[in-house]
């Protein structure tokens, strides 16, 4: 229910004075009615003098009023258009926020449920979004919030991975099980989840019955992280294969 | 002739920025420019596709670049197209160019129009007219208006066939969609509209007809479509040529087979001798091909080469195999789980990860996953991995779908008063896949708690671990909502596990006291019961039941079915001893898409045994209401009660029951997502009997008391029913009109009930 | 829900006239439906007798004067072309692409012939041939005696082609024939090659309707070797069959057969326009447009009149020199689309709905 | 008797491979010719690029394992040492149907 004047009333202004109502609404908070006017700038004036300025305050006012999937749009739309424009990395940045809000889960604060058991898709997508946006612009004043929400992100998407491999490994699935382990040092590296991993493939080459690609692992387990609770002075204690495993017999 | 630039001015723009015109020119001012250069300039402009026209003048020193903006297009008008959607009209307009806010081409415009008529041509519509025309509003932009006359699709006259000897006209007509007589129903339903892809459609079925009855070199050697100079009416004309009809030779086998040549046979519906029939050929190859993926051999090709030989009218079949690699699943993932947790998803998977891939495997966990009832869809998609040709991925997309209801109610009714409740009972609480059922009542006349909890997977094998308790306080005395009052305390705890694919044994055990209690107008029967059999009971239960699910979805199933067999009862030494046996059916098949004829049942014996003679009365079966015989109040069908003395007596009840139903389930028009929504004509019977009379005592009956299962007493209704799935929980509504019901029969034409699906 | 299809241009309603001729019922006969395709099934006329058959494949002979029916015969096939009778013998064509030879005298089966498609077209006969041409756009020659297959032409067939059926024109040395794809040609009739052929109509225009360009009808031969054709969508061209060149030409699309009488062309156009032209040099002599949108028949030229019916079911007597409306009778049998024969004396019409009527000219005392 | 025991489901892991695949190996094949008999591994070498592991493993529904090793050490890109454990050319069955042993080059294709 836009507020503002309607479509047809807004088409006949002038460019300018259209542009500076957009502006106004959308600094005094009155965001859906900014998000006509800035529509009908776009549609009216694709290549006026304020097209780029228009596209990305219309990325900020879908943002505000959280229609996630437009704001991406928007904002493919943007970087599609102007590729070496200086405000591009705002345009990744917002598209990345966007993915993040779509990610979040309400019960996820009361962490009543724990979204890194659930389907990930739209936090992948920011995952994304964050880290082309640290890469390709690392001195962007976004790129160090970006940075923050990367590791968090990892930290989730590793959760996942070791999650499926639990099972896994309670399913007797041990090739499944390894293989899950190693996607989390192979994409995840850095992340706390990797002590975790590695002791997944240890107990993974252990129900296999590969005695010596498990010791392999668990040395490099020792080695990164010798206080993991599942190895005690020197002896892996697996969670649910029998038996235990020490590197020297 | 060539002079030196100083300065470029552009004139005549409107809403294109001048930036945008300079960095277009490939040279800049300070420049000594020549025509070719000039031209090339020009060409430059052009390109962008902004300008209709572009002139350069000399002006001193200045070079002024003169253009002629080509128009936005504001708006576009469409009318008077009624077969072909606006929306996908825009759309194909948009392809083409032609959209608001972008600049406008003359020449799109006209190429528009022909593409239109060639479009409606194709649908049969000859004499359709399209004009085209451009209104000019303020700063250079245009309405662009296309007024359509769709006119008439012509009718068919004649499909005359030439050349079929072995066939009858009528016999080849019958395959095709397209008729020469306008459809029943007032020509509502009529196919003699001729439309181009309806005719090559047409054209394949008259083909594999003849392919299926022996006549490989079958050939339509021409097809003329000819129309009446009014262009009203259409004529078509087939040649064919049949050619000989073959019978198959020899078959065999040709590449790695992937398996014994004799398991291969026992897969084929062709044998030598028979009539050559490609349609038995496709499901000879498609058996072989399934065959192999089952063995892992997800991409293995198989198909089937004939070598005619015309001198005998005999044509062999070469089954060429290629089994392709073993194709191994390298990870499997699931999108769309927002509550339901991954490992719910994933206990479903038949085919692992890190294991030889089988496409039965994929199918049958998709089905798993459908038969959980958490998802009103379930697709899957094979996605090779780059680089390791031999390993795919399995990509699960679902969408969730609420299973099961929440409700808070503060209800009133006059008889009872203010009723306070709540109750939540998911099949799938917390996407934690387990079962709560919760529940608390509280009125003038009793309190009621009740608690469930089942854990399909107490163990990953599929080992299933539930318990449950009541607690049910009620006090009727001078209400007229029930004759007798009976409070209960008691749970159980139950184990579950699979012993096939499909089907699972089920044990219960559990404790119960209860206490049935009868007022001064409680009917005699049940006055005498608890008079001879005491009010007082402590059970212990039993419970040992089988079940067997095929149903193709959890809730709302379209096809397959479900049976379920239970022996219950109370142990020996209960303080009542008695024993229930139940059977309960559904079977569904689907006739066409949305469209499924579905028969169910739900049959009943339970008695006394040791020191309970007379099986008791608060145990009983009951018949009538939703879920059972639509259109009768709920419960009030079977053995009526002697008359109280306030004069209108009760249903009793039967240990005998007997119910069926047989449903036409069928698509509402206009409901675009069908997974949440079902509706169905349905007919059904039912009716609870007695094995032997309640006694009276001294009081004289009142209801002529019938015993053994009389078929004629079947009481039957036929309605429509709605069952809608809604994030609060199914919703279930019923208009059924009760057949030939008996006097003191207690019918309700309107029925509806929320949370519970029948 | 699509309605029907509006006809463009709409039939003209008819005007009063002062009718100076009576069209005077004779006799008339139910010989049959025509089938839901109505079939062209036109009956046939040689000395004194009149041969007309239905749909169904029921053949019946009458004599021309008083109607009485000689003989009836059941073919048992499903007949869809006009009836040729010549010397004795009848040629007709069914729509499973037969062709059938019959004796004149009572209906018995000559011979029998298979060609490509179904036959909408009269079979049309010289000396030597019975020549054919089917649906699909092939002319076939039979031997006259046997109905042996002696040469076949298959012409290119456009798409869409339009329903009414062209009909070649024979001669003992040469047959003429109009083609779907715009072309006439000329074929040797010993051998069947192609003399020359020339294209009447160009395919114009966006959709397949504007592309038709079918040469529907039957060219015109007279016999002082001038032959006249008229074309859909295309030209009506006259020229002098021994050289070859043409002689003159107009821009008139029709899709009915021209008909020649001393000296004058008379055409009906694909908007029921009736023209008069002098057949030397094309000169237009008058237009009768009074029964525009009425899809009329070719007309009959009988004595200083001309006949034509129309898809209302009437027909219409018209001056031959003037073009004046002379007189008009409603024949019915929801609709005439066979042009009418004549004996000379007698005007034989076959209406939509199977009724073969016989008429006789009467001019009113004005 | 079968009726009542619980119906579980054999859990195949890892490459199928059999003594036909291992004897077509030769040391100084280089890694193409192994994926052309092989297949590619399932269980990549997260540290050592030049060690292949070949290993399928069943657990049977009866408890039973079957497993079946083949490791191939590859020095500078050709096999330099080949050891097996446990190969044979028996058929191993899974879920009652025989588990096909043969492998040969794959076209991927998108099935349902």
């Amino acid at each position: 229910c836009a507020s503002g004047p309607s479509k047809e009333v807004l088409a006949r202004q002038p460019e300018q004075q259209l542009y500076q109502q957009a502006i106004e609404a959308l600094n005094n908070g009155r965001y859906s009615s900014a998000v006509t006017q800035l529509e009908t700038l776009d549609s009216r004036y694709p290549f006026g003098q304020h097209a780029q300025q228009t596209q990305l305050a219309l990325m900020y006012a879908y943002y505000q009023i959280g229609s996630w999937e437009l704001v991406r749009s928007t904002a493919t739309r943007y970087v599609r258009l102007h590729p070496n424009d200086p405000q591009v990395d705002y345009a990744y940045y917002l598209r990345g926020l966007a993915a993040w809000e779509a990610g979040r889960f309400s019960l996820e604060s009361l962490d009543l449920i724990d979204i890194s058991k659930r389907d990930l898709g739209s936090s992948r997508d920011a995952y994304v979004d964050f880290s082309e946006l640290a890469r390709r612009f690392p001195s962007s004043p976004y790129a160090a919030d970006a940075r923050q929400r990367i590791i968090y992100l990892r930290n989730v998407l590793a959760r996942h991975e070791l999650q499926a491999a639990d099972f896994y490994l309670r399913r007797k699935a041990y090739v499944a099980a390894v293989e899950r382990g190693r996607w989390v040092i192979e994409h995840y590296p850095q992340t706390s989840a990797n002590a975790d991993a590695l002791a997944v493939m240890v107990e993974g080459y252990m129900g296999l019955g590969a005695k010596d690609r498990a010791q392999e692992t668990l040395a490099i387990l020792e080695h990164n992280k010798p206080d993991h609770p599942q190895v005690r002075d020197g002896i892996f204690h697996p969670r649910y294969v029998k038996g235990t495993l020490s590197l020297n017999e | 002739a060539p002079f030196d630039v100083a300065n470029i001015r552009v004139e005549g723009l409107k809403r294109v920025s001048t930036g945008t015109v300079l960095n277009a020119l490939p040279f800049s001012s300070h420049q000594r420019l020549d025509d070719a250069q000039l031209s090339q300039a020009g060409q430059a402009l052009f390109r962008t596709g902004l300008f209709d026209d572009v002139n350069f003048v000399r002006d001193g020193n200045v070079l002024v670049v003169r253009v002629a903006e080509r128009p936005v297009v504001a708006r576009l008008e469409i009318k008077g197209n009624r077969q072909l959607s606006t929306e996908d009209l825009k759309k194909g307009l948009t392809q083409s160019g032609v959209s608001e806010g972008q600049v406008l081409q003359r020449s799109t415009l006209n190429e528009v129009q022909r593409e239109l008529e060639r479009l409606y041509q194709s649908q049969g519509r000859y004499n359709a007219t399209i004009r085209t025309s451009l209104k000019s509003l303020p700063d250079n932009r245009v309405q662009v208006n296309i007024d359509i006359n769709e006119g008439a699709s012509a009718r068919i006259r004649q499909i005359n066939i030439v050349g079929n000897h072995a066939f009858s006209d009528d016999t080849l007509r019958k395959q095709f969609e397209l008729a020469d007589k306008p459809g029943w129903f007032f020509g509502m339903f009529s196919s003699d509209r001729y439309s181009r892809d309806a005719m090559t459609a047409d054209l394949d079925r008259l083909r594999s007809f003849y392919l299926d009855r022996g006549y490989v070199n079958f050939n339509v050697t021409s097809t003329q479509v000819s129309i009446s100079p009014d262009k009203a009416d259409i004529y078509i004309t087939v040649n064919v040529d049949e050619g000989q009809r073959y019978t198959l030779g020899n078959i065999g086998f040709a590449g790695k087979l992937g398996m014994s040549e004799e398991e291969a046979r026992k897969l084929l519906t062709v044998s030598s001798g028979q009539v050559f029939n490609q349609a038995e050929l496709q499901k000879s190859t498609e058996a072989m091909r399934l065959a192999l993926g089952n063995a892992g051999y997800t991409f293995a090709k198989v198909d089937a080469v004939p070598t005619v030989h015309p001198s005998d009218d005999r044509v062999d079949i070469t089954f060429n195999v290629d089994p392709g690699q073993r194709a191994y699943v390298r990870r499997v993932a699931f999108r769309g789980n927002t509550t339901t947790a991954d490992e719910v998803l994933r206990r479903e998977m038949v085919q692992l990860e890190g294991a030889p891939a089988s496409s039965d495997n994929i199918r049958l966990s998709r089905e798993r996953l459908q038969r959980l009832g958490f998802f009103s869809q379930v697709d899957v998609q094979t996605q090779p991995v780059p680089g390791e040709p031999d390993q795919l991925d399995v990509n699960y997309s679902v969408t969730e779908q609420p299973s099961g209801s929440i409700s808070a109610s503060v209800g009133f009714a006059q008889s009872e008063g203010i009723i306070y409740g709540a109750s939540l009972s998911q099949s799938n609480f917390l996407g934690t896949g387990n079962r709560v059922d919760v529940g608390a009542q509280k009125s003038k006349y009793y309190t009621n708690l009740r608690f469930g909890f089942t854990n399909p997977y107490w163990t990953l094998d599929g080992i299933s671990r539930g318990y449950d308790l009541y607690y049910r306080k009620t006090n009727y005395e001078d209400s007229d909502v029930s004759t007798y009052s009976s409070d209960a305390i008691g749970g159980g705890i139950n184990f579950g596990y699979p012993i096939s694919d499909l089907s699972r044994l089920n044990f219960g055990l559990g404790g119960e006291h209860l206490k049935v209690k009868a007022y001064n107008d409680s009917p005699a029967e049940i006055d005498q019961y608890i008079k001879d059999n005491g009010g007082d009971y402590n059970n212990y239960k039993l419970s040992l039941s089988w079940t067997r699910n095929n149903l193709n979805r959890g809730i709302l199933p379209t096809s397959g079915n479900y049976q379920r067999a239970s022996l219950e009862g109370t142990g020996p030494g209960s303080d009542a001893e008695y024993y229930k046996l139940r059977y309960r059916a559904q079977t569904l098949f689907e006739l066409k898409p949305e469209w499924s004829l579905k028969f169910s049942t739900n049959l009943g014996y339970a008695n006394g045994y040791g020191k309970t003679e007379q099986y008791p009365f608060f145990e009983n079966f009951y018949s009538g209401g939703l879920g059972s015989v639509r259109g009768y109040t709920n419960s009030t069908l079977g053995q009526k009660t002697t008359k109280r003395n306030d004069g209108d007596d009760d249903t009793l009840g039967g240990n005998i029951l007997v119910e069926g139903s047989a449903e036409l389930i069928f698509p509402l028009p206009f409901i675009e997502d069908r997974r949440q929504l079902q509706t169905s004509l349905f007919l059904d019977a039912g009716n609870t009997f007695l094995t032997d009379c309640y006694s009276t005592g001294s009081v004289a009956r009142t209801n002529e008391c019938k015993t053994g299962v009389d078929m004629g007493e079947l009481r039957y209704s036929v309605g429509v029913g709605l069952s809608w799935l809604t994030p609060v929980g199914p919703l279930t509504f019923s208009l059924a009109k009760p057949l030939h019901k008996k006097s003191g029969d207690d019918t309700q034409v309107f029925q509806f009930s929320l949370g519970q699906t029948f | 829900c699509s309605g029907s299809v509006q006809p463009d241009p709409a039939p003209k309603p008819l005007t009063h006239i002062t009718e100076t001729t009576r069209l005077e019922g004779l006799w008339s006969h139910g010989i049959g439906s025509l089938g839901r395709a109505d079939y062209p099934i036109a009956p046939a006329l040689d000395n004194g007798m009149l041969y007309a058959a239905n749909a169904n494949g029921v053949l019946q002979a009458f004599q021309a004067d008083n109607g009485r029916q000689v003989w009836e015969q059941a073919l048992h096939v499903p007949v869809s072309s006009p009836i040729t009778a010549d010397a004795g013998q009848l040629y007709l064509g069914t729509r499973k692409g037969e062709v059938l030879a019959l004796d004149a005298s009572n209906g018995a089966l000559r011979w029998r012939a298979q060609v490509a498609s179904e036959v909408l077209t009269a079979p049309q006969v010289n000396s030597q041939l019975v020549l054919v041409q089917s649906g699909d756009g092939t002319l076939t020659a039979l031997d006259r005696l046997t109905g042996h297959v002696q040469w076949v032409y298959a012409a290119s067939q456009p798409t869409l082609t339009l329903r009414t059926p062209s009909t070649p024109r024979t001669i003992d040395p040469v047959t003429f024939a109009g083609f779907s794809n715009g072309r006439l040609a000329l074929f040797a009739n010993n051998d069947g090659h192609m003399m020359w052929d020339m294209r009447l109509a160009i395919p114009r225009g966006a959709s397949e309707i504007d592309q038709l360009t079918d040469v529907s009808g039957q060219p015109v031969l007279t016999e002082d070797g001038h032959l006249f054709a008229t074309s859909y969508h295309g030209q009506l061209v006259s020229l002098n069959v021994r050289t070859g060149e043409p002689l003159w030409s107009h821009d008139l699309s029709s899709y009915r057969s021209p008909v020649y009488a001393n000296g004058t062309l008379y055409v009906v156009d694909d908007r029921s326009h009736l023209i008069a032209f002098d057949a030397a040099n094309g000169a237009p002599h008058w237009t009768n447009d009074k029964l525009e949108g009425r899809n009329l028949t070719a007309p009959l030229v009988i004595g200083q009149q001309l006949v034509v019916g129309d898809q209302d079911g009437y027909l219409h007597v018209i001056n031959a020199a003037t073009g004046e409306l002379e007189g008009r009778r409603k024949a019915g049998g929801n609709g005439v689309a066979l042009t009418p024969l004549s004996d000379g004396e007698r005007i034989f019409v076959m209406t939509q709905d199977g009724h073969l009527i016989a008429y006789r000219l009467a001019t009113r005392n004005a | 008797c079968s009726f009542f025991s619980v119906y579980k489901r054999d859990i195949p892991q890892g490459n199928l491979v059999s003594e036909s695949m291992v004897s077509q190996l030769k040391v100084g094949m280089t890694r193409e010719q192994v994926v052309y008999v092989m297949g590619n591994p399932l269980l990549d070498n997260a540290f050592d690029a030049n060690e292949w592991d070949y290993i399928y493993q069943v657990h049977k529904a009866d408890g039973k394992v079957v497993s079946r090793r083949v490791s191939i050490t590859f020095h500078n890109g050709l096999i330099g040492a080949i050891d097996k454990e446990g190969v044979d050319n028996s058929t191993i069955t899974v879920n009652e149907r025989p588990a096909a042993t043969e492998s040969t080059s794959v076209t991927p294709q998108i099935s349902d």
